[in-house]
């Protein structure tokens, strides 16, 4: 084995699976508490309660800390834009039908980090820091999508 | 790197005797796409061939351990070290497996480096491979956000993750990408010089998986945007492959090698993942505060204080046409912001002062499990002046060798030289 | 945690793996689509494999001398299944065992038919019972049974 | 050994065959319970080595969300996809290489949320074994338990006084998953047969649980706590996978890795260990790892544990806490058994205490019938 023409060699594939079937379990009382928060229009992280840093969405454990965390706090809509890129295609390699702009954003208050999808604005225009403000949905669930996107400011 | 408060960066802790380490050995299989001449077991079983040829001084029957690494979830075979142990001249012997993500071929290493640190063994195989055609490498890695996403889907998808369901590995690596390009000034021009450069490399490497001699930069810029600012030639191509090393005490270094190369410092690090679609995230993903801290205990242990000045070599894991720029910088082998600069000047060409990936790197060449494993083998091949045709102009003394992983938050360095560290 | 939401999910993708056999598992396919069954044999301890492979694993040696083995042999041990790898209960148990071939020294795995458990003890004699139309499968056996005295 | 490694602190999450408590939680409690109680600073551990396996969790790179619950955030981290007594080794060779002098170790799974033995049937040959639907980790196991049986004429009723005695001694430990007071050989011989010979009483259960344990050089280890426990001697090894080319009548790696184990004890003959806790995730495997382990001739394993030298007041106790077979949480298990070889050691043991052993092992497995074996002596 080894040489350049023995490499090309196809000898014939079987099949495998991967079908466990799992019945994982999360602690989403956090995010429900945040998702429940959209529904009024209000954006809601956690601080922990050593470090002081703020996370949104959520989170409750610090990991620099390693403490729960319990406190909350209300954060005005207001972000800024701290990363971006523009999807051209979806994750199967079709093509987009239009460029689709993800920022990674910090809302006014917030240490951490979080994704956003960015409208009304053209890909040439976006710039690193620029103010974003949250597109809210008419009727909301307390659903993640209540936010529908985020425009400048 | 800001650091809250109460935060302090724990030095290593210092033992009294330490024992030194040496890499004696190197073997690989030619990567290619699709490697459908042999299974997996045979094709881990051909890069230990390849070494003990390579290498004929060392006895197999001698090697006392084995660490085996590779991200099993690709393949669907779980914990192959068992099925191919017998094929590696690991029967009976002493098995440890380490899976770390992308940078799971040198925290496997590294387990090959504290067997024989620790003073039970002497002579230790360590060997990590990806065989991805046999698996499905994107649903693969789906996996490591596909339960909490799940999860996540009673409160509807969120405005990011619909955004972040794009793109695939390449849509983390590009806000990256282009936070790195933000804060150093890199253009479209780098990214493609960069690919260029080492994917006319790769060419010299038979080892190598993307061989291209006469790329140019515009046949970079011209492949297609897959999400901003990278383009499909700024991505590494899936790869079968598979990577051996044997580690030595430093008796049986001597006894087997004329040239070894000496692992002076091993370290890795973990943050929390710092791209992530679901959850907040706290650090700036081309910060990579994983990266320096890993650097620095690795430097410290081997007596390195200045990189700049005294490291010759370096192989970074440069997955995406931004990696090498930010992990060179990140790894403290140029001030930050000026590895556009390094680049473009030639530093980093194979004839350079500090060359930088001439195996092709992983923009080359990316077999996932033992990436990170391979780029330890090439500095150590550097060293020991076994490199054949893509053995860099320089002397090299000292090599740096860098593995990334996880989601974006492991990182793992290891540093060689040429003479053992002074005990 | 202080506010109590656990969610539970059920994974629902099942990713599927398509495994190139190499060479010398090639070669032992054809001949079971030919209705042959081959073993391999180590130049060194002399040790028969079926199925074949590479590499002795004891004396770490490459092997390539192919021997043809009988498709009749002796029964090493057997289990009947009562469960799936999922402990839901199966249909009807499967009786099956590891059977060494006359000339081999590994034993194969195969499904034994046509015999009660009460019967099976280690070095019962049994012969395969083929498939008429094969494919080059581990199916191409279709079960192991007793077998017959010789005329 | 350059430098002798101590177990400073323990901790498991009781074990339990359904936890409602999601992984993360159940990791961040654990670890901050382990910290917590025992004085112990994050900022004193050096290094942190989880062990866990990406089928039992679901997850490529399991430990991508583990970092943080379990404190190994801006840490050396590394991660161990075998069975959790591996990550205790390699722990121990980072302290005793001198780069390290504290670490963590945290092994987990939910067996309630995967299929073992479906994720245990993957560690097989795909291209051969694999096409054969009927194997499993309980057949392939029923496969070993017949072949040796039938080569030292045992009958089930021998399998079946395994589970009785570990079954009744899990019924003492409070943090196990499954245990029975009374429970009889013919109870056993009545649960729901798996495969021929094996039954439900027989296989292990499918468990949820974690444990975490801190190891220490031996400086530190004196700091950290009054009552170290040492490891003394450690040895694993494996054989080969094919289960048609081994010899399934003996674990050959096991025993392989006793021997080494106590040459570097210093132990002459397993007699002088007065605590033994094992990994037999089927009933016929602890015979067999008597066996290998010298405590008895090949085949006797029954005969031993019919006259009562592995009861729980026997002259060489197996299993008191109930073993595997009382809760088998992959990658914890072995480190549970260092954890109650410690606990036996300092006398912690509680009601499955046994009478004051000098010396204890804790042994530890992982692949398709026991392929893959540890060994540690532990010692005060």
């Amino acid at each position: 084995m080894g040489e350049e023409k023995e490499l090309k060699l196809e000898t014939r594939s079987v099949k495998g699976y991967w079908d466990i079937q799992y019945r994982w379990r999360f602690n989403t009382a956090y995010l429900a508490k945040y998702a429940q928060g959209l529904k009024d229009k209000k954006i809601l992280g956690t601080r922990c309660p050593k470090c002081q840093r703020v996370f949104v969405p959520p989170t409750y454990i610090c990991g620099r800390c390693l403490v729960e965390i319990k406190d909350w706090v209300e954060l005005k809509g207001e972000a800024e834009l701290i990363a971006y890129t523009v999807a051209y295609s979806a994750i199967t390699g079709e093509e987009l039908k239009e460029p689709n702009i993800i920022g990674m954003i910090k809302f006014e208050g917030a240490d951490s980090w979080s994704l956003a999808q960015i409208k009304e604005i053209k890909p040439e225009e976006v710039r690193i820091g620029i103010k974003l403000k949250p597109v809210w949905k008419e009727e909301r669930k307390g659903q993640l999508g209540d936010i529908k996107y985020f425009v400048p400011a | 790197m800001k650091l809250g408060k109460g935060q302090k960066i724990l030095p290593q802790a210092r033992g009294g005797k330490m024992r030194n380490v040496a890499v004696i050995g190197v073997g690989m299989t030619k990567h290619r796409s699709k490697r459908r001449d042999v299974n997996i077991a045979e094709l881990v079983a051909e890069a230990v061939f390849d070494l003990f040829e390579r290498f004929p001084q060392i006895p197999p029957q001698e090697i006392e351990a084995v660490c085996f690494g590779c991200m099993h979830t690709f393949e669907g075979v779980n914990q192959p070290e068992l099925w191919s142990g017998g094929y590696i001249a690991g029967d009976m012997k002493s098995f440890l497996r380490i899976a770390t993500g992308g940078t799971t071929g040198m925290t496997t290493l590294h387990g090959a480096y504290y067997y024989i640190a620790s003073g039970l063994y002497d002579l230790v195989l360590a060997i990590s491979y990806e065989k991805q055609s046999d698996g499905n490498t994107q649903l693969g890695l789906a996996h490591i956000v596909i339960p909490e996403g799940m999860s996540m889907m009673q409160f509807g998808p969120s405005t990011g993750m619909r955004g972040a369901a794009t793109g695939g590995s390449t849509g983390g690596a590009s806000f990256q990408a282009q936070r790195y390009c933000y804060l150093s000034g890199a253009t479209e021009e780098h990214l493609a010089m960069h690919v260029v450069k080492n994917r006319r490399n790769a060419a010299k490497n038979p080892y190598a998986h993307l061989r291209m001699p006469d790329l140019t930069i515009e046949d970079v810029i011209n492949t297609p945007m897959i999400s901003y600012p990278l383009r499909y030639g700024h991505t590494c191509p899936t790869s079968d492959g598979a990577c051996a090393m044997v580690l030595a005490s430093e008796e049986l270094a001597k006894k087997y090698c004329d040239k070894p190369a000496w692992v002076v410092g091993v370290a890795s690090c973990a943050t929390d993942p710092t791209f992530n679609p679901l959850g907040p995230v706290y650090t700036d993903p081309a910060e990579q505060i994983a990266c320096k801290l890993a650097a620095k205990w690795a430097y410290e242990q081997a007596g390195i204080s200045d990189p700049k000045k005294e490291i010759d070599y370096a192989e970074v894991y440069d997955a995406f046409a931004h990696q090498e720029m930010m992990w060179s910088e990140r790894l403290g082998l140029f001030d930050e912001g000026k590895g556009p600069e390094m680049l473009e000047k030639g530093v980093t060409q194979m004839d350079g002062e500090l060359p930088i990936n001439a195996s092709g790197g992983v923009i080359s060449t990316n077999a996932i499990g033992c990436t990170a494993m391979v780029r330890v083998a090439e500095c150590a091949l550097q060293i020991m002046e076994q490199a054949g045709e893509h053995q860099v102009s320089k002397r090299v003394k000292n090599a740096v060798a860098h593995g990334w992983g996880g989601l974006f938050q492991f990182v793992s360095v290891t540093v060689l030289s040429e003479s053992p560290k002074k005990s | 945690m202080e506010e109590k939401g656990i969610t539970q999910v059920r994974s629902i993708i099942n990713p599927e793996y398509r495994y190139s056999v190499g060479r010398y598992l090639e070669r032992f396919y054809q001949g079971l689509e030919a209705g042959k069954i081959w073993g391999i044999k180590c130049p060194r301890c002399g040790m028969v494999y079926v199925p074949p492979r590479w590499i002795c694993y004891k004396c770490y040696q490459k092997m390539e001398e192919w021997i043809e083995v009988k498709d009749r042999g002796v029964l090493k041990s057997w289990s009947q299944l009562y469960v799936s790898a999922r402990k839901n209960p199966l249909k009807e148990p499967v009786l099956f065992g590891l059977i060494q071939l006359d000339g081999a020294d590994t034993a194969i795995y195969g499904e034994l038919r046509d015999l009660k458990p009460e019967q099976l003890k280690v070095g019962l004699r049994l012969k395969a019972v083929w498939k008429k139309e094969r494919k080059g499968a581990v199916s191409d056996i279709e079960y192991f049974t007793l077998e017959e005295k010789e005329a | 050994m350059l430098r002798r490694v101590g177990i400073v602190a323990w901790e498991q999450s009781k074990s339990e065959l359904e936890k409602e408590e999601p992984r993360e939680d159940m990791i961040y409690y654990l670890v901050k319970a382990l910290l917590e109680k025992n004085e112990i600073k994050r900022e004193e551990i050096d290094t942190v080595i989880q062990c866990s396996n990406d089928y039992y969790d679901g997850r490529t790179i399991s430990n991508v969300f583990t970092v943080v619950p379990s404190g190994a955030y801006l840490k050396q981290e590394t991660k161990v996809e075998q069975d959790g007594a591996w990550a205790v080794f390699y722990a121990m060779m980072r302290i005793a290489s001198g780069h390290f002098d504290t670490a963590l170790v945290v092994g987990y799974s939910k067996g309630s949320e995967f299929d073992p033995w479906l994720a245990h049937s993957y560690c097989l040959d795909p291209t051969y074994d694999r096409q054969f639907k009927f194997l499993n980790d309980c057949s392939c196991s029923a496969l070993q338990a017949r072949a040796y049986m039938e080569a030292y004429n045992l009958t089930p009723q021998d399998l079946a006084l395994v589970s009785v005695k570990n079954l009744t001694n899990g019924a003492k430990n409070p943090l196990s998953a499954r245990g029975f007071s009374q429970l009889t050989v013919e109870q056993v011989l009545e649960s729901p047969l798996y495969s021929d010979p094996l039954r439900e009483l027989m296989c292990y259960p499918f468990t949820d649980g974690a444990c975490a344990i801190v190891l220490a050089s031996e400086e530190k280890a004196k700091k950290l706590t009054d009552k170290p426990v040492w490891i003394l001697g450690v040895s694993c090894s494996q054989e080969e996978a094919y289960l048609g080319a081994r010899d399934l009548t003996q674990l050959s790696s096991l025993k392989k890795s006793a021997e080494k184990a106590y040459k570097m004890a210093g132990i002459n003959s397993p007699s002088e260990i007065g605590v033994f806790e094992v990994s037999e995730f089927y009933a016929h495997q602890e015979l067999m790892i008597t066996e290998a382990l010298g405590l008895a001739e090949p085949g006797k394993g029954a005969e031993l544990l019919k006259k009562g030298d592995t009861q729980l007041n026997g002259k060489h106790p197996v299993n008191p806490s109930g073993g595997a077979l009382s809760a088998n949480p992959l990658c914890a298990t072995g480190m549970l058994r260092i954890m109650e070889a410690g606990k036996q050691l300092r006398g912690e043991a509680g009601e499955h205490q046994v009478d004051h052993p000098q010396l204890a092992l804790a042994h530890g497995q992982y692949g398709i019938c026991a392929q893959s074996n540890i060994v540690l002596i532990l010692g005060r």
